[in-house]
């Protein structure tokens, strides 16, 4: 919050500047588009809230819109192809995948577009910065608490919301690998999908626990799938048996949290992320030097350090 | 004099093309039946769906018991004391007997919507009972032969309590046995005091039910007349405007030469051992009661159903039939009963259902379909068959019953079959028609083409047939030459259990 | 003799052992499942199936009343989800009691069917695109109506207990889904409204001619697959404690495969409850079990899809 | 004068006219953004437009085919996925000439309509049934030949140009597209296939009984059907220069939308490949036009509901 005081001093004599130099018809405000992956989800309101929060600061206009599924990568490509048409000044975008992406980056290079990556990374340096969480490492820290917690032996499972989306599959890789690597002693009896739907992962966490008695822990990498675990647990009455680890916020998760169903969290920093990148967006429309990779962290928290100063700005209900 | 229950007058209605009705008039009495005759498509079922509010009219009035009113709908309909069999089946296949007779008015108990399915069965029972229908209540009506959905249909009319009793062509599906019985209703029920509309394409039917006759022609009305004041002479050129010439049968004029010989064919319960020969040349007549299982030998032979045992003979060489496919390559061709169901594609236009059987002769390259050449053999089908549409790409389903018929006529013989099973050929049309059809018949046996020809109208078998098979409860029970052959003699073979 | 044949014949052939037949399919599952894990016939497993089923069953139950008209319902997944949105508006931010947020969730249910039935049968839209309106209409009003956030019940824990809540260990779930079934079959087999519901399927042209206001009838049809979508919605939104906005599409499809499985014709005129809560039955089954063997995922659709087949194939072998 | 009067009426009923007139919805709904926001119009956009509809187009002229008999078909999603990823085994894994990994494609796409085709016409299933469980097969199977991963064609960059190369600006899977529905239209109006396919879903025992050999004309169509998703397989993955194994679910619902709203009726007997084109094109217009317009997403998804159910009235309303 300090760093962009002054910089919204300084803002009425830039925006001049630039409406002048632009061919808008007088009081037009620059517009960015702001491509995420989802939008119903929780994870991606908060994205799009702190994305909100710096067109306020910085007075610019944006939209924001993802696809229904991280599947889409056409309907993606499509709301980008749109965008395009729109004449924006820059693009946010938060690749569903990175590759497919890359000759509608090239299009917008060439119309002097700036792009800026955020959530995940894109293979190319088209884009002048990436503000993104580092998810391989963020579910490899949960397999570091996950393993102090049961006490470095036992058998585990995982719900991941999606298999073939790059959070997805980086979230469940940087987990199962960091167990296989570090704690022999513990076994990861199933992985599987639940789309992400609360009532589907609910049911699906059951049966996983029904399958396995002797589980010891349950790690859910995205909100619906963290949730589908509580659920199950709760359903089960196997609270206080069971080490659950979640991941992102939401109120369900920090309800539980503070009830001691579930240990802990992994906490990205989604306002950060949103607010980032339509930041380094405005940066570089206005020709300012951005810094390329802008890592917006990730936290664990529990019942302990929650409501601290540092954790309880990233969480949201 | 009796009330007048039902005026119309000056009564007008056209559909997109076809003016079906113009000042068309219509009177009935309490207490009498009016028959309503007309060539096909004159426009008879028109005025009485206007009657029962399936159609609203153009213009026109209609008086009930002297009150003009207004029936938009059925309902209003039912609740004017007027009840309709409607030509075309209208009955919910999915649903039993009594299920479809009491539709729209099930006893009820208890609550408002709690069914007395009990009380709507022994109801149903009641009514078939005192009408002598054999039917079982509980049987679900896509099971029942065409006849006896039919007489699902009039035990349906005739549960409402009505005062008008609408009854268009009731008798085209039934057997000897049961118009016998309808007609012992209808007296029954004239003799209530109810009025009854009778339309049916059988003139000699009239003399025995009918007080008057209404004529039609071309939507309009002709004339109306007491039964007993004129011949079926009269009656025949008021409704097509010219005398008409009845042909009589070709005589015994064919080979020895057999086309198709069944031997001990078997089918389930209802084919129990039967064998027959046909000629070239030759028209050899099915006769039976209802259920004797003529359509279900037809069906076999045709492959349209499996075959339990049994040996068919083309031309003298054994051939396999396992699907209507092969019997049209051993050149059979098989018009069914019920044409609406299994006759016709009736949401395609009448061009696509005459070539339909026969696409081979139309095609390009790559199945590409020589349009010129299928219009060309439909316009040519048509004029010979006198079918009556008003251009090439009509839909069927809006053609009168009499040209459905003739389209599927002109489908097999684009066909160019030679040995053709008629089922009913002549079911509800009318003289007109039936005499170019029979004209037809004898016409393609002069040309050396085979004919089996089922029917339930004895007149029509005794004239137009060379030979005879009597058909009883699946079995061959006889067989007679046109010479030796009576209606009492076909009765006696078609009972003999 | 001849009497005992056909006692025994018809002893085969009699309506109890048919249904008993049609269950078929549905226990050589849990028969395989049963043997391939230990942990599949417990009773805990065996309450998770039914709980896992009770949400898309009650769909399949409101669905099933008008595919038997020869239409379909495609609105009913996020329908449900817009029930379960406004349940939890009236009780979580208007602070209605309980009870009056339940009989309003499903009545909202109920609204989208009538509106529904009123497009159909009035503006005569063929019920795919009227439904498939309504099916975007209500997740995205969803969305709108709940700033895109869950909505949670905290402040009235008893909410949680409509689906929670136990009887000896089976949860009010399960209970509400076979008390709906057993309504829904009374509804189908024994009211005007099932016998028109029949008789539309089977002719509709037919049913008008026969006096019947058909239009209304429709009418009512769609109105009850929303009560019961709406139902539905409640039960989904106790049984997550929350309203759960973006959830809800896909659900059709399971809903509307567990009433075609169950030997319901999509060209009207069939179908049975019965047959209906056994398809929604083998579907949870195939999902339980296989994940119960932790089969991977991907082998987990390809193994229930060829399994779908099988069942009703089987199913139409039996009929002949 | 009486025949002026005719000429008149004929000009107004005439084919083109009629034609012109089904376009309604189309053209209202371009001018209205065309009006609202200068960036729709664009060459650009349009052309956008064009592009985002070839595939959901394509996937809608196969579908056409298969519910004109009466029948449905929901493999189409995922069956495209299916052979967008065996095109790229062919081409990335195996190293086959890219023409040779697209022609494979394609077949691999009419193989999935085949086993469709022979499920349901001798085994008899229900089409409904018999496409879902290809749906689940087909997402399975992609799912596991690409290990859930997407396969990239990073090596051949001349598959991208398949449909993305362009010619004076239109991108070539528009003109695929073009071509796709021309040739649709003349095997759904010229050929025997075509013919039968509306015989069957007039009267499926009446064209039995002509002698039409209807168990393999059935099958034909749906290979029929699965050679257009094939090709759309191959498109899709041209344009995201990878196949996504884990995308198509749900594109069969648009396809299926984009027929019906073009006129095809799901009773079967009824449908025309204009009609198809341009529900594919109203689907697309008004996504496209939305987003242009920045309306909310959920508000979007809302408005797009009401749009479909309304262009369907309207043409219900004009063809009265
Ligand atoms: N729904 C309709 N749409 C278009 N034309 C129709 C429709 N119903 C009837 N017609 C036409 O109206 C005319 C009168 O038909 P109608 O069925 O009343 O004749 P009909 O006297 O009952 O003949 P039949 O003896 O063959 O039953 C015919 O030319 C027919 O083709
Ligand atoms: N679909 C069916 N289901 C059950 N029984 C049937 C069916 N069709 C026909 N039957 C029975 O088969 C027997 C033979 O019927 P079929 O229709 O062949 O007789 P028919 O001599 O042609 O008489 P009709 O004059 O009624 O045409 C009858 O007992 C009939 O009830
Ligand atoms: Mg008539
Ligand atoms: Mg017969």
């Amino acid at each position: 919050g300090q760093k962009s005081q002054p910089q919204q001093e300084s803002k009425p004599a830039e925006e001049q500047t630039q409406q002048t130099g632009s061919n808008a018809t007088g009081s037009e405000k620059i517009y960015i588009p702001v491509i995420s992956k989802g939008f119903q989800h929780q994870f991606w309101q908060a994205v799009k809230l702190g994305a909100e929060k710096a067109a306020k600061e910085f007075n610019v206009d944006i939209t924001f819109e993802g696809p229904e599924s991280e599947s889409q990568v056409d309907k993606q490509i499509e709301m980008l192809q749109a965008a395009l048409s729109k004449n924006p000044k820059a693009i946010c975008l938060a690749a569903l995948d990175s590759k497919a992406v890359i000759p509608y980056l090239e299009q917008a290079k060439q119309a002097n577009i700036p792009v800026v990556g955020f959530d995940s990374g894109v293979d190319s340096d088209i884009p002048v910065a990436t503000a993104a969480t580092n998810n391989v490492a963020a579910a490899a820290l949960a397999a570091d608490k996950m393993a102090e917690l049961i006490g470095g032996k036992g058998e585990i499972a995982v719900i991941v919301h999606d298999q073939t989306s790059r959070t997805g599959i980086d979230r469940r890789d940087g987990f199962v690998n960091r167990i296989k690597e570090k704690y022999p002693d513990i076994k990861i009896v199933d992985v599987q999908y639940g789309g992400g739907d609360h009532l589907k992962s609910t049911d699906l966490a059951k049966t996983i626990m029904q399958a396995h008695p002797n589980l010891k822990g349950f790690f859910g990498a995205n909100e619906g799938s963290a949730i589908g675990v509580i659920n199950a647990v709760k359903e089960m009455k196997k609270e206080g048996k069971l080490v659950v680890i979640g991941y992102d916020s939401g109120k369900a998760q920090l309800d539980a949290i503070r009830s001691g169903l579930m240990a802990g969290a992994i906490t990205q920093n989604p306002i950060g992320i949103g607010y980032e990148a339509v930041k380094a967006a405005v940066m570089a429309i206005k020709g300012e030097k951005v810094e390329k990779n802008i890592d917006t962290g990730f936290f664990w928290y529990d019942k302990t350090n929650m409501d601290s100063d540092q954790i309880k700005p990233l969480l949201y209900e | 004099m009796a009330e007048l229950l039902v005026k119309m007058e000056d009564i007008d209605k056209s559909f997109a093309g076809v003016h079906a009705l113009s000042r068309a008039r219509f009177e009935l009495y309490a207490g009498e039946v009016h028959a309503l005759v007309g060539e096909n498509g004159a426009g008879k079922s028109t005025l009485m769906k206007i009657l029962t509010g399936v159609y609203s009219k153009d213009s026109g009035r209609i008086y009930i018991k002297g009150q003009e009113v207004e029936i938009q709908n059925p309902r209003v309909a039912q609740n004017l004391g007027i009840s309709i069999i409607h030509q075309e089946l209208n009955l919910m296949p999915h649903l039993t007997v009594a299920q479809n007779i009491f539709i729209g008015r099930e006893p009820r108990k208890g609550i408002k919507f709690m069914l007395d399915e009990q009380e709507l069965n022994r109801r149903a029972r009641e009514l078939l009972d005192t009408i002598h229908m054999d039917l079982d209540p509980k049987a679900r009506v896509s099971n029942l032969t065409v006849a006896k959905q039919q007489m699902v249909e009039i035990a349906k009319a005739l549960s409402i309590k009505a005062e008008v009793i609408i009854m268009d062509e009731p008798t085209s599906a039934l057997a000897e046995a049961e118009i016998e019985e309808l007609f012992r209703i209808i007296h029954h029920l004239k003799s209530e005091g109810k009025g009854i509309i009778y339309i049916s394409h059988r003139l000699e039917e009239l003399k025995r039910v009918a007080d008057r006759v209404t004529v039609m022609r071309d939507g309009r009305y002709i004339d109306t007349v007491k039964i007993g004041e004129v011949t079926r002479e009269q009656i025949i050129s008021m409704m097509v405007g010219r005398e008409i010439y009845e042909t009589a049968s070709a005589g015994a004029e064919n080979s020895n030469e057999v086309v198709l010989e069944v031997k001990n064919l078997r089918r389930g319960r209802t084919i129990k051992d039967v064998s027959f020969k046909l000629k070239k040349g030759e028209i050899l007549g099915f006769a039976g009661l209802m259920g004797a299982g003529r359509t279900e030998v037809a069906r076999a032979i045709f492959g349209a159903d499996p075959i339990d045992e049994g040996e068919i003979y083309v031309k003298g060489r054994k051939v396999h039939i396992k699907n209507p496919g092969d019997a049209v390559k051993h050149g059979i061709g098989y018009l069914s009963e019920d044409r609406k169901r299994y006759g016709l594609a009736l949401g395609m236009d009448v061009e696509t259902n005459i070539v339909m059987a026969a696409f081979e002769k139309f095609l390009g390259l790559l199945g590409w379909i020589r349009q010129d050449k299928t219009r060309l053999e439909a316009r040519t089908r048509i004029e010979e068959l006198k079918i009556k549409t008003p251009t090439l790409k009509q839909k069927v389903k809006f053609l009168s019953g009499g040209n459905q018929q003739k389209v599927i006529m002109a489908k097999w013989l684009t066909r160019n079959c030679d040995i053709l099973i008629f089922d009913e050929p002549t079911r509800g049309i009318d003289v007109g028609a039936k005499s170019e059809i029979y004209k037809l018949l004898n016409e393609l046996v002069k040309e050396g083409k085979s004919i089996i020809m089922i029917s339930s109208e004895l007149p029509e078998i005794l004239r137009m047939s060379h030979r005879i098979v009597v058909m009883c409860e699946g079995r061959v029970t006889g067989e007679l030459s046109a010479t030796e052959a009576t209606q009492e003699r076909i009765m006696y073979y078609a009972t003999m259990r | 003799m001849d009497n005992k044949v056909t006692q025994k014949k018809s002893l085969l052939h009699s309506d109890a052992a048919q249904k008993l037949l049609a269950f078929g399919s549905l226990i050589i599952l849990f028969i395989v499942f049963s043997l391939a894990s230990p942990n599949f016939a417990k009773f805990d497993n065996i309450v998770g199936i039914l709980l896992a089923t009770a949400v898309n069953g009650i769909l399949a139950l409101g669905v099933t009343f008008v595919i038997i008209t020869g239409g379909i319902d495609l609105s009913i997944g996020t329908g449900m989800t817009f029930a379960a949105v406004m349940t939890a508006v009236f009780i979580t931010n208007w602070k209605l009691p309980i009870i009056i947020g339940v009989v309003g969730g499903i009545l909202m249910g109920g609204l989208c069917g009538f509106i529904n039935g009123i497009i159909i049968s009035k503006m005569k839209v063929p019920p795919f695109v009227a439904t498939l309106g309504m099916m975007m209409a209500t997740k995205g009003l969803s969305l709108v109506i709940s700033g895109t956030k869950p909505i949670y019940f905290n402040d009235t824990p008893a909410y949680r207990q409509i689906a929670m809540g136990s009887i000896s260990g089976i949860p009010n779930a399960v209970l509400i889904f076979f008390v709906a079934a057993i309504i829904a079959n009374i509804i189908l087999t024994r009211t005007i409204l099932g016998r028109y519901d029949f008789a539309l399927g089977s002719n509709e042209e037919a049913t008008r001619l026969s006096g019947i206001n058909v239009d209304a009838w429709k009418t009512a049809i769609y109105t009850l697959c929303g009560l019961f979508f709406g139902l539905a919605g409640v039960l989904m939104a106790s049984r997550l404690n929350s309203a759960q906005p973006a959830l809800g599409q896909g659900y059709e499809m399971d809903a509307i495969a567990a009433a075609v499985i169950g030997g319901t014709s999509l060209s009207g005129g069939e179908g049975t409850i019965l047959g209906t809560v056994i398809g929604a039955f083998i579907m949870s089954v195939l999902t339980n079990g296989l994940r119960i063997l932790s089969v991977p995922q991907e082998w987990q659709i390809v193994v229930t899809g060829t399994i779908v087949v099988m069942a009703v194939y089987l199913d139409i072998i039996r009929r002949r």
